[in-house]
């Protein structure tokens, strides 16, 4: 038969007449996309090999190439649509499952597109940020029950403060291993959240030893596969973060191929160079929740209960109880990650149909914790396809403390979401290991750029809490009297704990 | 919040000596700043205002029927022995309209249900969360001892007037002026707010409402009627009977010091002020507002962290004043000793001698 | 005096360095009429080195004892006293290619119009050198010294 | 105050001046020159001749150059006696200049053979802006349309080409079996002489001129083996003499050229010597000899003009090199361009259609010479591995690419180099 592959997506524009051959993008393609034609001193694109991350297009200096999204058109058909035969195509030729990169792009509902924020009129006056004092500071960890004050003479704290994390804005970078992406990223990361006030997490590639310095300002993950975990490393870390699940995919493993694991990442893992990393799906010392608590306090033991302990899961039908139980477990803090969370490599199949939306998972754990008397006992961090300060603003106000960001800052940093990092051929420096690319992405811009996203969010947050009239986060966090859902069904407003535009106190 | 929207006024007085003065002084002093309301609504708490009952909890209550008072009645008696049940007395000529029944009740717990200072407390709150929450038409406007809360709506001046103030002898007393802007007078949502012996007349609009609330709700409080006040009664039933906090420390809770602020602090301050952020971020009351909480051992002036609400005090030996404006003061107090604009979030403590708190 | 410095491990070869290099030296200043319209085609002051991986721009260095300066026999050759850059006088140079042999960089070319060398200038006039300005990495950064 | 004399006006003096500037704001400086013109650069005497330029653009500095150094210009005169003893040099005029530190940038002359015909009218040496004048003056009253260069060094050929460039057929004569035999080898050699040809020139080699003859002025010279070849004007160019007389006669110590330290004084104390007229440390054959080329004079007579302004500054030596273009041929040679003897390793390539050739002669791993012809442009990168005496081991195999530059050198090496960072070389 006629071999029958999948159509190409994209196609590349040149305009010829702007065309100055200087051959930047032959030379800086990772996909061998452009090719110089000396007998005709012209440059040919194979469209064919074109994953649409548009670095040709940034690094062309006379904006000679437009990157663009080409479908050859098969019958419409509600059902059976490109993407679903094409699919089919590629499996029928691989026999293998489909990998894909970054977060599901599928249409559910984006509930922050469907909730809308407050802000003072007449009654009550906003606060200009820029005028008035406009606090952000978060701070991640358990909170007392209660403070005991010893007034016995001068004033002194009797209640004893569990281990805290203290942020400058309720934005940290989630989880994104050395190895899934590059050193430079990752120091990237690392400055950011340093510079600013926050923190950025290993992922489950564990710390190298170029980042140590950072410690202060890292969160360490324990993750299945237990790369990289040694007592050095638990205590470098500010806070630890038991990776149980992700958003990308939830109940499944992880798997960095052996080309990719070279010296400097064999040794930070601490795995042979060349061998595939792989994490098993389950920790296999966690098949209940009495085995999580106990390596909670495993975790606390290393660390002499001087670091927040944490426990990361992937936003699942369960979650409310599943999060009561790892608070009870012990944990810190919980982070959820939504169905939208990103990742270096997922089956697609399990990326696009497995986990629920971070907007209902952060609602829900809320209030299942308040209900329950323990909210106070850990800190609650969503994550999950976070896109602006808005997201942010309303994932307070739906009750976490802080949010996790990854998929912005890869962005931030050139990400186009091309959705091809598991090839490691990233053009941005990002996903990728081969050092003609990582060079690419010059940390310090990276990190301008992360500190420079951070600044504008926390800006724009304050912004919005100026308008509502409230001065310190802590008057947003669970403020849900601030935001009104848009066309909403009544169950979907009531998982979200919010009402309905229209609707006053 | 909705109710309490608006400008309104507020003012504030107590002999901190003990010695009762009639309630004419709140009654002239809110009278004098009515340009701040609408008529909408205004109110007074007396404290040391009923030293017969001084040992029973005195429920001042509205019903819009007789049917809401037969069912109240039915309730109380069920779990409390009524010393003595009247209407409250009113004058008949002023500018008050249709007011609903007004009763007051002299009440002591039943042993069987509560036996304790602290558990009969709660229990009483159960009762008014219960009245407030389930019997249609009644509302518990005060549920403590020695005390009352008297409002209605009304102009405060011609409300003072209405309930015969003048007539009563208290060492405290608040009064309220409303100015809601979008809503029916309702005489249950006039100020002050009280719950057991704690009264709160507020001016300001709280935008922590939703967190304020949905933290009260851990501690089993019900916040039916959607007002600051409501939630800043409750805060401080909270914080300072059942957490036994002093006022400053509730001070740096509901107008927590910045973290600027905080940082130039002594250690042992900082320390402090900063576990109190991070247990009690919650109760933070966000927003402007001014607010004078009356209880039995005084009473408590405190603004928002910007202040963007008035408080001015002053006092005159032993009379503290607060008042919205300096003119609701010099109309009872000619010269005071000292006149003074609170800091942002600076409690003005009024304190009743030989009383705890 | 500014001073550009390479910084290697930033350098991702695109020679976007080059091509602005020689469109500021040349008669348009115009990227698509320099390389399309002008001959000969303009030529950059500025190389990119290559070998594997690694690459790095590399432009006079305006040495602060310059051997090219000793060198030239005609005085074109001369440190700018205002910005200390070591600049080639083309009226007087006369092509005798003493400095491209002193040059321990090997960053002074001949010029392909005139009997002339070609070497930075660091775009005097402007407020960056274009290869700085251009450079989408930041591999070359305009520094004091 | 101290007191600077500094004998002659090239880049050695140049050199010397402004390194005594930096070091002594207002010390008197004196430069004496036998020449009667100020300040001019002696190798653009060919690009004068040959019309490229015209005498404006002769100067080597800035006009106002001594002015603004605040130097003291005795031209026209010639300095005919030192006297160490007292600290003075006697000028021609009888006038004695005291000095307290004296620089002697005397410079070379031209060798002028003992042959037949030597002073006829026609006949001349080139190498000062006079000979350029009068040359140029002898060609236009003349019409002068064929000339003899004797020597096909790089003076004979720069010379020829400017004749060649103002119309003139040139024969050039050469002793050695081909032109440029000091500093090229055989290849090279041959290059250039293809381009003298296509330009029209004529080369005859393993020959001399005995003779010159004509009557009032030049008609013919007279090769050996009867050769004869007609012309109007001949022009010596076999060779430079420094001119050391002075200072032998003043005691001090001299081979070839003067000999100085490291820190260019002679052998008696506050006299110091520099450029061509000196014979210094040469890094490849590690002895010292003179090597007359401009660069070096300028460095020789900075380190000098330091030393004598009291600062210490050391020559660290230097090596044959030299650039040049003829006919359209650019070349550099460095070092050691064609040894003769064991124990050298030489690699090399020759781009037929380009002409380009290139050469790298090393020895144990390091290069001490090398050659570019019509491909000159990163000879420099070569001359700095040879002036460093970088060892080329691991990347000996690519020295001949076209695309050989720093980015070869080992890691820690090209670092410094190109970001500035690490050891210092």
């Amino acid at each position: 038969m006629v071999k029958s592959t999948p159509p190409f997506g994209f196609t590349i524009d040149r305009d010829d007449e702007k065309c100055i051959r200087c051959q930047a993008c032959v030379r800086m393609c990772s996909n061998d996309v452009h090719a110089y034609d000396a007998e005709k001193d012209v440059i040919v694109s194979d469209s064919t090999k074109c994953v649409g991350c548009h670095f040709c297009e940034a690094i062309c200096p006379t904006s000679s190439l437009t990157v663009e999204r080409t479908q050859s058109q098969y019958r419409e058909n509600f059902n059976w649509t490109a993407e679903v035969i094409n699919d089919i195509k590629s499996q029928a030729g691989s026999g293998g499952v489909i990998l894909t990169g970054m977060g599901c792009d599928k249409p559910y509902t984006n509930y922050w597109d469907r909730i809308v924020l407050n802000a003072s009129q007449v009654t009550n006056p906003s606060i200009d940020p820029l005028r008035e004092p406009m606090e952000l500071r978060t701070f991640i960890g358990r909170k007392p029950d209660r403070v005991e004050i010893d007034s016995s003479g001068e004033p002194k704290l009797a209640t004893e403060i569990s281990p805290q994390l203290e942020l400058e804005t309720p934005i940290m970078f989630s989880a994104m291993s050395y190895g899934s992406i590059s050193y430079n990223a990752s120091l990237a990361l690392a400055r950011a959240a340093s510079d600013f006030g926050t923190f950025w997490n290993t992922g489950e590639g564990g710390l190298h030893k170029d980042f140590y310095k950072y410690g202060p300002r890292t969160i360490v993950q324990v993750a299945s596969g237990r790369f990289g975990v040694t007592r050095e490393y638990l205590n470098t870390g500010a806070a630890i973060e038991i990776k149980v699940g992700q958003g990308a995919k939830p109940g499944i493993g992880g798997h960095l191929p052996g080309e990719k694991v070279t010296e400097s990442i064999s040794e930070t893992r601490m795995i042979p160079i060349g061998t595939d990393a792989l994490s098993p799906a389950p920790h296999h010392d966690i098949y209940s929740i009495e085995d999580l608590r106990q390596l909670i306090y495993a975790l606390k033991e290393a660390t002499r209960y001087k670091k927040p302990v944490g426990v990361k899961i992937a936003a699942v039908h369960n979650v409310a109880p599943i999060s009561s139980g790892i608070v009870r477990a012990g944990a810190d803090f919980i982070v959820i990650d939504g169905v939208r969370g990103g990742t270096g490599a997922a089956p697609k199949v399990i990326r696009d149909n497995v986990g629920i939306p971070i907007e209902i998972a952060a609602a829900v754990v809320d209030s299942r914790l308040r209900e329950e008397g323990i909210r106070n006992q850990a800190s609650l961090i969503v994550a999950g396809g976070f896109r602006r300060s808005s997201d942010v603003v309303k994932a307070i106000a739906l009750g976490a403390d802080a949010v996790y960001i990854a998929t912005s800052a890869l962005v931030a940093m050139g990400c186009t979401i091309c959705q091809k990092c598991y090839t490691g051929k990233c053009n941005w420096g990002i996903a990728t290991q081969d050092p003609y690319l990582t060079k690419r992405l010059n940390p310090e811009i990276a990190t301008r750029r992360l500190k420079n996203l951070l600044r504008a969010w926390s800006l724009e947050i304050k912004e919005m809490m100026g308008g509502m009239g409230i001065n310190a986060i802590e008057s947003l966090r669970g403020n849900r009297e601030q935001l009104r859902g848009v066309g909403l069904s009544e169950v979907e407003l009531e998982m979200l704990g919010i009402k309905h535009v229209g609707e006053a106190w | 919040m909705e109710v309490d929207r608006g400008g309104c006024s507020l003012f504030g007085v107590m002999d901190e000596s003990g010695k009762r003065f009639s309630g004419a002084q709140a009654t002239s002093a809110i009278a004098k700043m009515q340009d701040r309301e609408n008529g909408l609504g205004g109110g007074f708490a007396g404290y040391g205002i009923y030293p017969r009952f001084k040992n029973c909890y005195a429920f001042h209550l509205l019903y819009d029927n007789e049917k809401a008072e037969e069912s109240t009645e039915r309730c109380l008696e069920e779990n409390y022995s009524i010393e003595k049940a009247e209407p409250i007395p009113t004058r008949k000529k002023t500018t008050i309209e249709n007011p609903p029944l007004l009763w007051r009740y002299f009440l002591t717990v039943k042993e069987t249900k509560a036996n304790s200072e602290p558990g009969q407390e709660d229990f009483v709150v159960s009762t008014v969360m219960k009245i407030n929450g389930e019997i249609d038409g009644a509302f518990v406007i005060s549920s403590g001892k020695n005390m009352g809360i008297f409002k209605g709506v009304g102009f405060a001046g011609e409300i003072g007037k209405f309930f015969r103030l003048e007539e009563y002898k208290g060492y405290a007393w608040t009064a309220h002026g409303r100015f809601p802007t979008n809503t029916v007078g309702w005489w249950g949502g006039a100020h002050p707010f009280g719950l057991l012996d704690w009264s709160v007349v507020h001016n300001g609009e709280i935008s922590s409402y939703g967190t304020n609330k949905r933290y009260l709700e851990n501690f089993g409080y019900r916040c039916a009627l959607f007002t600051d006040t409501e939630v800043i009664t409750y805060l401080f039933d909270l914080l300072a009977r059942k957490y036994g906090f002093g006022f400053d420390v509730i001070g740096r809770i509901l107008a927590a010091p910045f973290w600027d602020e905080i940082e130039r602090l002594p250690e042992s301050q900082r320390e402090i002020c900063k576990a109190l952020r991070l247990a009690y971020g919650s109760a933070l009351v966000n927003g402007p507002f001014a607010t004078i909480v009356g209880h039995t051992g005084g009473i408590v002036g405190i603004n928002d962290r910007i202040k963007l609400r008035p408080l001015v005090a002053a006092r005159k030996g032993s009379m503290l004043y607060m008042s919205s404006e300096e003119s609701g003061i010099r109309e009872v107090c000619q010269s005071p000793d000292k006149v003074w604009m609170p800091e942002a979030g600076e409690p003005v403590v009024g304190r009743l001698e030989g009383a705890h708190g | 005096m500014k001073k550009i410095r390479i910084r290697e491990q930033y350098c991702m070869g695109c020679r976007l360095c080059e091509i602005y290099c020689a469109v500021q030296h040349s008669k348009s200043k115009d990227l698509v009429k320099a390389y399309r319209g002008e001959y000969p085609k303009p030529v950059p002051r500025i190389l990119v080195e290559e070998k594997d991986y690694l690459s790095f721009a590399i432009q006079c260095r305006h040495c602060d004892d310059a051997p090219c300066i000793r060198a030239c026999i005609t005085g074109a050759m001369r440190r700018d006293p205002k910005t200390g850059a070591v600049l080639c006088d083309e009226d007087k140079c006369v092509g005798c290619w003493m400095c491209i042999m002193m040059c321990p960089f090997g960053v002074i070319g001949r010029g392909r119009e005139k009997k002339v060398i070609s070497k930075c200038d660091m775009c005097i006039g402007a407020e960056e050198p274009a290869c700085v300005k251009h450079c989408p990495n930041e591999a070359l950064v305009l520094e004091d010294e | 105050m101290t007191k600077y004399i500094i004998v002659g006006s090239s880049a050695a003096a140049i050199g010397a001046v402004e390194s005594i500037r930096q070091a002594d704001k207002d010390g008197k400086i004196v430069v004496v020159s036998n020449e009667p013109h100020p300040l001019y650069s002696r190798p653009l005497i060919t690009y004068l001749l040959a019309g490229q330029i015209d005498e404006s653009k002769m100067s080597y500095r800035d006009p106002e150059f001594y002015r603004k150094y605040n130097v003291e210009e005795v031209l026209g005169k010639e300095v005919v006696a030192i006297h160490p003893e007292d600290k003075k040099v006697v000028l021609n005029d009888g006038a004695a200049l005291p000095y307290q530190k004296l620089l002697l940038a005397t410079g070379g002359r031209p060798i002028v053979p003992q042959v037949e015909g030597k002073d006829l009218a026609g006949v001349f040496t080139f190498t000062t802006l006079d000979d350029a004048r009068k040359v140029g003056e002898f060609i236009k009253k003349n019409e002068v349309r064929s000339a003899v260069v004797v020597g096909g060094g790089l003076i004979g050929l720069k010379t020829a080409e400017a004749l060649i460039a103002r119309g003139i057929k040139v024969t050039i004569v050469e002793l050695a079996d081909r032109i440029l035999s000091a500093t090229f080898d055989r290849k090279a050699s041959e290059i250039v002489e293809m381009a003298l040809r296509e330009k029209g020139c004529e080369l005859i080699t393993n020959n001399t001129v005995w003779k010159v003859t004509g009557r009032g002025g030049v008609k013919k010279v007279e090769l050996q083996g009867g050769v004869e070849v007609d012309c109007q004007l001949v022009i010596f160019a076999i060779g430079v003499t420094p001119n050391t007389e002075l200072a032998k006669c003043a005691g001090i110590e001299v081979r070839k050229g003067i000999l100085v330290d490291e820190r260019m004084q002679t052998n008696l104390p506050d006299i110091y010597a520099a450029g061509d007229v000196v014979e210094a440390y040469d890094m490849i054959t590690s002895t010292t000899r003179q090597i007359a080329i401009w660069p070096n004079a300028h460095v020789q007579g900075s380190i000098a003009g330091f030393n004598m302004a009291g600062k210490t500054e050391k020559y660290d030596g230097s090596f044959a090199m030299n650039t040049v273009e003829i006919c359209g041929v650019p070349t550099i040679s460095v070092g050691l361009t064609d040894p003769q003897e064991k124990g050298y390793e030489v690699l090399e390539h020759y781009d037929e259609a380009q002409r380009a050739y290139k050469k790298i002669v090393l020895k144990d791993d390091v290069i001490v010479g090398a050659i570019f012809v019509n491909k000159i442009d990163r000879a420099g990168v070569f001359r700095g591995l040879i002036k460093n005496k970088t060892n080329v081991r691991l990347f000996k195999d690519v020295l001949l690419r076209d695309d050989f530059g720093l980015v070869w050198l080992p890691e820690m090496f090209r670092k410094h180099m190109v970001m500035g960072e690490g050891t210092e070389v």
